[in-house]
């Protein structure tokens, strides 16, 4: 059974995405899932991005292997250089 | 002890005043205070301006997360953060920090730390505009996977 | 690099734009300050109100040492230092210190390093007003054959 | 033959003096010999101000054994806390 994901976007993400936000209909079942089929099926390269990414799930931080549940919000975090 | 996102230019003055707000009157020996201001330079290339992107609702529970956290570690009166949102241009003001404490020691490390710990982990991002080439997110790694995508069809 | 002695009330926003003037536009990415304020205790004894005496034209002359000092030993824009004389209130400022650079390590470094110097080798004098007993010269040392001469004939 | 120096007091000389400044005749060659001579001769005590104090002439740092001319300003500087 798929689940419905709302996803906002911020920097290498919004741009790789090219848009805000989104919701997707997906199987994805942790964020790792979800971030391979936004950001790497096309060309089956993983970045791996929990040694250079951070990740939340409704407004806040969680684990790479968490379990999504329908409905979620989820942004995915780039490196950021702050002030 | 609080953290604010400012879509709007920050005032020093008024940033102070959000700090002694929040600090007992009388006990605060020491005030010390942090402004980021865009530089017109950046590892050597000339910067036009920038833009910061929040992810609002995240940035502030971290943010009062960090401000919390000072004032366990330090022997903080208060602690006051206000970072700002949207488009700078040079000279503005893109993060402030103040710390009020009884003693000075303290009130600079409260300080420091608390810049730190927002640097590290407010999600906030920073894009900069290049006299000399197109604007880049500053700290942002170089992913193949990602770079790919944008001109995926 | 500069420093100024005051016999009247020291305003945040004036030091901070003193600073700003002295360093060149543009180039400083971080400014920090330190506003040391009047408490109404110290070690324990409720403190009334303060007194400042400076020998002033050495406290000029070692203080513009000291900001000479800090910009040799710091990449900093500017340092600038404003100190109080005269009677003090409560949550008055006594001393400021603002420090303007390309990085922000420089300029935490450049405002603690300022402070310290100043508070060690700038002539100036603080007496304090005790709730509980007669004002006294902080950090002056009981010496037998000075409190004597007092009540020699 | 004396020479005529002026002093200007603080903190915990000033308290001693019982004034701001004053003008004295004086034999004293050096400050170390014009401080006992102000601080310590009617009790015969000597409080070593080399170990704690400095000391002006002129309106710059000078030291305990530089030599006073008629006419020079010496300042003793009792410690100070300071801001």
């Amino acid at each position: 059974m798929t689940k419905r994901l709302h996803l906002a976007h911020f920097s290498v993400f919004r741009d790789a995405r090219g848009r805000d936000a989104e919701s997707v209909e997906t199987h994805a079942e942790t964020p790792r899932d979800l971030f391979d089929e936004l950001f790497s099926s096309a060309r089956g390269v993983a970045p791996s991005p929990q040694t250079w990414a951070r990740v939340a799930i409704n407004d806040d931080l969680a684990a790479w292997d968490a379990l999504l549940s329908d409905g979620d919000t989820v942004v995915f975090l780039a490196p950021s250089a702050g002030g | 002890m609080s953290f604010a996102l400012s879509d709007v230019s920050l005032d020093a003055t008024a940033c102070r005043a959000a700090l002694l707000a929040a600090a007992p009157s009388g006990a605060s020996g020491g005030i010390v205070t942090f402004e980021g201001v865009v530089r017109d330079h950046a590892d050597g290339r000339a910067v036009q301006a920038l833009e910061y992107h929040a992810y609002a609702a995240l940035a502030r529970r971290e943010g009062a997360r960090i401000t919390g956290e000072a004032q366990d570690r330090f022997r903080v009166e208060a602690v006051h953060v206000v970072h700002r949102t949207g488009h700078l241009s040079l000279g503005e003001t893109a993060v402030w920090v103040g710390a009020a404490a009884a003693h000075r020691d303290a009130a600079f490390e409260a300080c420091r730390w608390t810049l730190d710990a927002v640097k590290a982990r407010v999600p906030i991002w920073k894009r900069e505009h290049y006299a000399d080439g197109p604007a880049e997110w500053v700290g942002a790694p170089e992913v193949e996977g990602l770079a790919s995508h944008r001109s995926d069809p």
